[in-house]
């Protein structure tokens, strides 16, 4: 086990070292942040202003070796929009983005899992059909769609509900609620093909044999043995969320790492970018691992 | 002891398929209803990609300021109207029929090109050597890491904007998927005896991974492909407004869903119908690939062919 | 009449599949009583596990459907009866036991575990189950019983598994246990533990033991009374001694008869030029040595047996040989060339001379391809072979000469029974024309009379086209009827070589002895003399 | 590092806390404004973008002077009592007495310099240098209560542009803050990064206290989510709702908002230099079929770069009729006169601008191609768009009409006119001398004449130049909760003062 994790960071050490080198490298290909900070009457002399103070005069191999250096520091730089240090806006955002992912993955993950379980045990029957069409509705349909359509009924019509931002519990339902519904469907999917299979195994017919009951064979018998796969996909969905979910972060003005990083790369505020994407990369790899180590808590066989 | 294996029945089946490839095929997917309605309305789909622009493209464009956002259900104005009509008061109905073409090609061409790419690549990582498996894998990582919307500016900053850079952008952030489950798929299948078999009578790795190991891989691909189809179909929207992709008056459905938006309080139709064709296009080719993924299969063949109680 | 312990009365079940309904069993009747084993004998389809299977609860309705008649347990018909009474029934009162302990042991909780659960679905308290259930492992002879209860399935050896397997079914001291096929997947030495294993528990517990085999050497050894089934019918019934000394049906007759190890021994001729010659073949797994100076001859149109337990190192011997795996050192010479160091090139060439035919058919032929997918993708690989106007032709050819029909090119393989396929396997080898095929366990997964066919077929291909075999099996009477030669190994080392005859008649070595003993004849008066002599050479 | 780290921790406790969803203050006198676009800094130098002035001009940070471009009181004091002029280039401000800073300092003359060097100062990038252009602006104080400012060259508009300097403390460091000290009615009391803003009354105001007690400004990038928070009582005023969803004439009003939407003629590239053509494209567009359709009904075509109630704006330029047989006519006689009236045209949009902009840019296309032009359409993100709409342009490029808002609610054309026309101007699609030289003529002139000047020169401009195709007076929708009397304005779209929110 302390193979794996050592191996883990150091080939993930090297991942991210691509990934710094080629977003810092790339993101400057993209036009000049001073033109977007200062307004467009700005000077010639604002614009030769802005690029000195922010060292975007230097050539790039001097700037990405002053930003090597800072890194190596700890210091990953100030926001240019913001004026703060890069850092700190990330992980205000990425807080937030981490508790409505953990949060929405948890219900997901419980809700896939007892439904698939339960829609696989008579595959083609009512119910199984009713959860299919149910999750693929869930997985192809626009979420935006679904966002202001709960904002109209729960929020406006009802009452029931704040209609955004943040500060109770209440303003995490209808955002949990909504972003909930892609990830279902396609975990949900995943459950009901590897439970159908695993209530296919010999030691089903053992548990039967033993006088086991259905509840039991179906959570704790098969369950068991099909998590591996719903697990990786669950691990991929969660990767997904944490790099934040600019959709459900716009409409409920959810202060998120997805927004951040969305508008940190249409105004150039490259510090920003690539903080975010270091904490988010990081946080995924840590995710990955903690699949792998679940893999192992999972299935005895993978520990050998 | 698995009582199937052995049952006598099995020689009627091969009767089945000496009736001709085509006429069996037609016959599982009739028998399976849910499979056939998603058959047929995916042709409709096809032929509207085809033909759409053809027969409908200047109805898609016919502007009338003055009756902007009619209600659907109408057919006062011709039946072009009868799903309403757009805020500019394009009449819906021919505009999803035509939007159907660059939709198709968009998605198709995304999920083809991410599919392949990332199977390929996911062959290669679980069948060569570990250190190239890790590689590739550390490559996936970085890119599931990459936002795309990143990706989209530099794209459009160092290519021109064009429908098949959006292609290639939407392509690149979806390999990692398809790269990471097939090397899964690899790393078990390639254990299995009849590949060891294969080596021994000599075929080459390209022969393995080709003919033994990917038909295997496929029905997962598949499934996953057309799940994708959902996500890049209205990704898709959202990169054209950085500029890359579809430019009106040229239309896709996901590009109708998000200008819908704002109207979904006053004039819900606009969204309403191109989202319910992605919805239905999503569900269809997952029917379809749920049928094939048994279809394909010669073991699970039977099942579709004693009719649609067990499409398990 | 007098109520037996488990009755099982004009039994019909039949399953809705493709191909229309097929009847399994109809209308089969036996019993059995407390303290007495009852085998029930058949092949692969002969409905033996059907009435079990009914008994259990364990058959899946769809496609599944009972037409008719009664199972009665202690004078209840089980079949009428509630569910959650009916579960209360399996696992308590009456327990089964399976073929495959690797697979029917759930791999993801502790053997302890599975053991536990037994007993709390039938109401246990949680201490007394474990104390009981690591008397169980005691009683079933697993090494250190505390340390056995926190591991999992996959770290026992298959013997330690099916022991597990015993325990649990024995863990409510059922009145009644349902053994399927406990043993066949066992080496002998094991299987002959495991079956007084069983005997002793059954002397122990007075319960009735019900024992579905396809081996009449199981019957000779623990059956009191036996059923023979075929087609889904019961066409004989007695002692394993009438049975067999007086068989009435002639399937029973066909079954007998087709029981290995009885036919001519080979006499192998004269040596020659050697077609591969290997020496000092090493091959360690980490500190595990599984080739350990392996040395040897082989003639060309040689069959050479290769046998030994489980873990001798004889399929590392076969991957080795076809480079599936590299050796660690040693030579082996193929027609004057090492093989073991030849490039990726030459060992293409290689490829068409030496030919393997794996263990288990089902796995081995690639489920997505047909039959004639199968065969020709052989000349796919080597043109050169064949041009392809002639493949069709040549594959009906192959058909015939492994006894399937020209028709079955089109079919896939799980169309096909156990021993259809292996033929299929053979067929595919021969389209290389090879001159030396490599059959690893190539007829233990087959049923008797099936695997009589194959050896058969393997025999007259070798007189045929003079092929040399290397013959892999753990099953010492399957090799006597076809071996020129015997080499026994043990623990990566050749424990001992010579002819045929040497090696059965006059054993020079106490493990080929042993080996020897272990196995069961299908004679139930044969099987009595040699089970004394075992006990003998145990004690 | 370490700080940030806490930062995550305390972020992950605080949302661990529970309570009941703070519902609307109904009974008190405390407000929540939702605006469409988050707040990245709050630094006062920075309060000419909207975003920023809306939370903090006049509201935390006070300016000496003030225009009123709602009405016409023209030029108003705030912290400067009085002005005058010394000679050309120096005017001398008189500085209100008693005013104290949120911080408890006082306000006097050494404020007032450091923050005109502040907001001029190399060391920042601050917004305000863009309105002083090439000007230097030297600031002596004379007295604590009095200050001489001086422009050179000599600044015609000095005491307006006084109106966009914020005044901070003199201890106010020069880098950007984001906790603005100022003399203003209210005060910082929280800012939640990306959730809110809190504004709190102070007491020690010099003024007359508003009745607004307590501001709490959030964001909501999404307009109909903005405009249901205020039905449900959520939130007091969403200043910028859109269009589609003011429907409820209770709560919802128009307002014009200062910028005006235009498309740019790019007249370097052919045949966009025929004037023939340039009057074709006015000809073509269906301006009035816009108006209570595409854009709202409250929205006046615009006939100059400014808004009307701008200095010298000219009221007797018309817009352009709708008449698409004379714009066929004048192509076809270009094309006649061997122009390239085939060649094609790129019409530029910016996504985002307001919320139906691509329908809107797509009817423009269809007017377009209807009287015989070759356009495309291509819509960009804001980086690449100004790219393309602000000077170098590429050489390689098509035609091109660039459709921009600009926005003036400064009440001078001269903060609009040299950028757009000027031959040198940033974003000037041509060079024509005699537009230069008005221009700069008008920049220098004071009173009466500077009006004349800058009349004529959208006269000149739309009539004999035809620069660009000026389409609208742009409106927004502000949904007000209907326990609060608030009116939107002009204004509204750079500054929000909350002295101006009352209650019912």
């Amino acid at each position: 086990m302390r193979k794996l994790i050592l191996g883990r960071v150091l080939s993930s050490f090297f991942s991210l070292a691509a990934l710094v080198v080629m977003v810092f490298f790339l993101s400057r290909l993209t036009g000049d942040p001073a033109a977007l900070f200062l307004p467009r009457e700005a000077t010639q002399e604002m614009l030769d202003n802005f690029r000195r103070l922010h060292g975007l005069n230097d050539p790039l191999i001097v700037q990405f070796g002053r930003y090597v250096w800072d890194l190596l520091h700890l210091d990953f730089g100030q926001s240019l929009r913001q004026a703060r240090p890069a850092i700190d806006v990330v992980f205000e955002g990425f807080a937030w983005t981490f508790q409505l992912a953990a949060i929405t993955i948890a219900l997901v993950s419980i809700a896939a899992i007892v439904i698939g379980s339960l829609a696989a045990f008579r595959p083609g029957g009512i119910f199984d059909r009713f959860a299919s069409v149910v999750s693929l509705i869930g997985a192809s349909a626009p979420d935006f769609w679904v966002a202001i359509v709960a904002i109209v009924v729960f929020a406006v019509n009802f009452a029931w509900l704040p209609t955004s931002g943040t500060g109770t519990v209440w303003h995490w339902i209808l955002p949990v609620a909504v972003l909930f519904i892609r990830p279902f469907g396609l975990i949900l999917q995943i459950v009901r093909g590897s439970m159908i299979q695993s209530f296919g195994s010999l030691y089903v017919k053992t548990a039967r044999a033993k006088g086991v009951g259905n509840t039991s064979i179906i959570f704790v018998h098969t369950l068991r043995n099909a998590m591996l796969p719903v697990i990786t996909v669950i691990g991929d969905q969660a990767a997904a969320m944490l790099n934040g979910a600019v959709i459900i972060e716009t409409i409920f003005g959810f202060p998120g790492v997805g927004k951040l990083m969305i508008d940190s790369i249409l105004q150039r505020d490259f510090n920003v970018v690539l903080a975010a994407i270091m904490v988010t990369a990081l946080a995924i790899f840590v995710m990955n691992l903690l699949i792998d180590i679940a893999y192992a808590i999972l299935d005895p066989r993978v520990r050998t | 002891m698995t009582m199937t294996q052995t049952l006598p029945g099995t020689s009627t089946q091969a009767e089945v398929q000496q009736k001709g490839r085509i006429r069996g095929v037609l016959g599982m997917l009739w028998r399976d209803k849910f499979a056939l309605a998603a058959t047929i309305f995916l042709l409709v789909v096809i032929f509207c990609a085809v033909c759409g622009p053809m027969l409908m493209g200047d109805a898609a464009l016919s502007q009338n300021l003055r009756g902007r956002n009619a209600p659907p259900f109408s057919i006062a104005n011709g039946w072009f109207y009868v799903l309403g009509s757009d805020s500019l008061g394009r009449p819906l109905l021919p505009r999803v029929v035509v939007a159907a073409q660059n939709t198709m090609l968009i998605a198709a061409g995304a999920v083809l090109c991410s599919s392949i790419i990332g199977a390929l690549l996911g062959l290669v990582a679980g069948y060569a050597s570990s250190r190239v498996g890790n590689v590739i894998l550390r490559l996936a990582d970085v890119i599931m890491s990459f936002p795309s919307l990143l990706l989209a500016v530099v794209v459009l900053y160092i290519l021109a904007p064009s429908v098949g850079n959006l292609v290639i952008v939407l392509a690149i952030t979806r390999i990692p998927v398809y790269l990471r489950t097939t090397r899964a798929e690899v790393m078990e299948i390639r254990q299995r005896m009849f590949v060891e078999a294969a080596e021994v009578m000599g075929a080459s790795p390209a022969r393995i991974v080709f003919r033994h190991i990917l038909p295997m891989v496929i029905p997962t691909l598949v499934t996953i492909a057309t799940l994708d189809f959902a996500f890049v179909m209205l990704a898709e929207s959202s990169l054209s407004f950085l500029g890359i992709g579809i430019q009106p008056p040229q239309i896709t459905w996901g590009l109708m869903v998000s200008q819908g938006r704002q109207y979904l309080a006053t004039a819900w139709w606009l969204a309403f119908w191109p989202g319910l064709a992605i919805i239905l296009t999503t569900m269809s080719l997952n029917l379809l690939s749920n049928w094939m993924r048994i279809a394909l299969d010669p073991t699970q063949r039977w099942r579709l062919e004693i009719g649609g109680k067990s499409n398990g | 009449m007098a109520e037996h312990l488990l009755e099982v009365r004009n039994l019909s079940v039949q399953f809705h599949t493709a191909g229309g309904t097929v009847k399994a069993v109809s209308n089969i009747s036996w019993y059995l009583d407390r303290g007495e084993t009852l085998a029930i004998l058949g092949e692969s389809g002969s409905g033996k596990s059907v009435s079990a299977s009914a008994i259990m609860n364990l058959i899946d309705m769809p496609p599944g459907e009972i037409t008719n008649g009664q199972i009665l347990f202690e004078g209840r018909d089980l079949l009428t009866m509630p569910i959650g009474k009916r579960r209360m029934i399996n696992g308590k009162r009456i327990a089964m036991i399976f073929q495959d302990p690797l697979g029917h042991l759930n791999p993801v909780y502790t053997v302890g575990w599975q053991l536990v659960e037994t007993m709390l679905v039938h109401g246990a308290g949680r201490d007394e189950a474990e104390r009981r259930a690591l008397e169980l492992l005691k009683r079933v002879g697993l090494p250190s019983p505390e340390a056995s209860m926190k591991k999992y399935p996959h770290q026992f050896s298959g013997g330690q598994r099916q022991r597990v397997m015993i325990a649990m079914a024995l863990a409510m001291k059922p009145d009644i246990v349902i053994a399927d096929e406990p043993t066949t997947a066992l080496d002998v030495t094991v299987q002959a533990e495991v079956l007084s294993l069983l005997d002793e528990l059954q002397k122990e517990t007075g319960m009735g033991l019900l024992l579905i085999t396809h081996d009449l050497g199981v019957v000779a050894e623990v059956a009191d009374r036996v059923v023979v089934m075929n087609g889904g019918e019961i066409v004989e019934t007695g002692t394993p001694s009438e049975v067999y000394h007086n068989p009435q049906h002639p399937y029973t007759k066909k079954l007998i008869s087709a029981a290995p190890g009885r036919g001519a021994m080979h006499e192998p001729q004269g040596r020659g030029e050697a077609l591969l010659r290997v020496s000092g073949m090493e091959k360690a797994y980490g500190a595990f040595k599984a080739l350990d100076g392996v040395s040897f001859d082989l003639q060309p149109g040689e069959t050479m047996a290769v046998v030994g337990e489980s873990g001798s190192g004889k399929s590392t011997l076969a991957r080795c040989l076809l480079r599936l795996e590299e050796a660690d050192s040693g030579q082996a010479l193929w027609k004057g060339r090492d093989l073991l160091s030849m490039s990726r090139k030459e060992l293409f060439g290689l490829r068409r001379q030496i030919q393997m035919v794996f263990q288990d058919p089902t796995q081995s032929l690639n489920p997505r391809m047909s039959v004639y997918e199968l065969i020709s993708e052989a000349w796919v690989i080597h043109p050169e072979i064949l041009p392809k106007a002639r493949w069709r032709e040549r594959v009906d050819e192959l058909l015939a000469q492994v006894g399937l029909l020209p028709e079955h090119a089109r079919r896939y393989p799980h169309q096909f029974s156990g021993g259809q396929r292996q033929r299929i396997a053979i067929a595919r080898a021969l389209a290389l024309e090879p001159q030396l095929i490599i059959c690893d366990e190539a007829v233990s997964a087959l049923d008797v009379s099936i695997q009589a066919q194959v050896i058969a077929l393997l025999d007259k291909l070798r007189r045929e086209l003079k092929i040399a075999f290397i013959f892999i099996a753990h099953d010492l009477p399957v090799v006597r009827d076809f071996a020129d030669h015997v080499m026994v190994m043990k623990s990566g080392k050749v424990v001992e070589r010579g002819t045929a005859r040497q090696i059965f008649e006059s054993p020079r070595q106490d493990y080929t002895r042993r080996l020897l003993a272990a196995g069961l004849d299908p004679d139930p008066e044969v099987q009595q003399r040699r089970r004394l002599e075992r006990e003998a050479i145990i004690a | 590092m370490k700080r940030s780290l806490m930062l995550l921790g305390a972020a992950l406790l605080s949302a661990v806390h529970l309570a009941m969803p703070a519902s609307a203050q109904n009974a008190s006198r405390d407000v929540t404004i939702v605006l469409g676009e988050g707040v990245d800094l709050m630094e006062p130098c920075m309060s000419t973008r909207s975003n920023i002035g809306r939370v903090l001009l006049q509201n935390i940070n006070e300016t000496l002077t003030e225009f009123d471009v709602v009405g016409d009181k023209g030029l108003m004091p705030r912290l400067a009592e009085s002005w005058d002029q010394q000679n050309d280039n120096t005017w001398r401000f008189h500085l209100r007495k008693n005013v104290k800073f949120s911080n408890g300092s006082d306000f006097d003359a050494e404020d007032v310099k450091h923050s005109i060097d502040r907001a001029m100062s190399k060391d920042l990038s601050c917004e305000t240098p863009r309105y002083f252009g090439s000007t230097k602006i030297t600031a002596t104080v004379v007295d604590p209560s009095t200050i001489d400012i001086t422009a050179e060259p000599k600044q015609a508009i000095l005491p307006l542009l006084m109106s966009i300097v914020t005044i901070v403390p003199s201890d106010t460091p020069v880098e950007f803050v984001r906790d603005p000290i100022g003399t203003g009615p209210y005060k910082m009391t929280a800012w939640n990064v990306g959730q809110n803003i809190v504004l709190e009354r102070r007491g020690d105001y010099w003024g007359d206290a508003p009745q607004v007690e307590k501001a709490t400004y959030v964001f909501r990038t999404d307009p109909a989510v903005a405009a249901a928070m205020v039905q449900t009582g959520e939130a007091d005023i969403a200043p910028s709702i859109s269009v589609t969803d003011a429907t409820n004439a209770e709560t919802d009003q128009a307002y014009p908002n200062s910028e005006v939407f235009y498309m740019r003629i790019d007249q370097g590239k052919p045949p966009l230099q025929d004037k023939r053509i340039r009057e074709a494209l006015n000809l073509a567009i269906d301006r009035q079929a816009f108006v209570g359709t595409l854009v709202p009904a409250e929205t006046t075509l615009a006939t100059a770069m400014v808004p009307p109630t701008t200095l010298g704006f000219n009221k007797d330029i018309k817009p352009w009729p709708f008449d698409p047989e004379k714009a066929k006519a004048l192509v076809a006689e270009a094309k006649a006169d061997g122009i390239a009236v085939d060649s094609k045209i790129t019409l530029i949009g910016r996504s985002n601008l307001f919320p139906n902009v691509l329908e809107v840019m797509e009817a423009i296309q269809s007017m377009l191609t209807d009287v015989g032009l070759n356009v495309d359409l291509q819509m960009y993100e804001v980086a690449e768009f100004e790219d393309i709409y602000g000077k170098p342009f590429a050489e390689d490029r098509t035609a091109q009409l660039v459709a921009a808002q600009h926005d003036n609610a400064r009440g001078d054309p001269v903060f609009s006119m040299f950028f757009k026309y000027h031959s040198n101007g940033p974003q000037s699609g041509f060079s024509d001398p005699k537009v230069d030289q008005m221009i700069e003529e008008a920049t220098a002139a004071t009173g009466e004449d500077r009006a004349k000047k800058w009349s004529e020169l959208f006269a000149y401009l739309n009539n004999d130049v035809v620069a660009d195709v000026l389409l609208f007076n742009q409106v927004s929708f502000a949904r007000v909760n209907p326990r609060v009397a608030f009116k939107p304005t002009i204004a509204t779209n750079s500054q929000l003062q909350l002295s101006q929110v009352g209650f019912k």
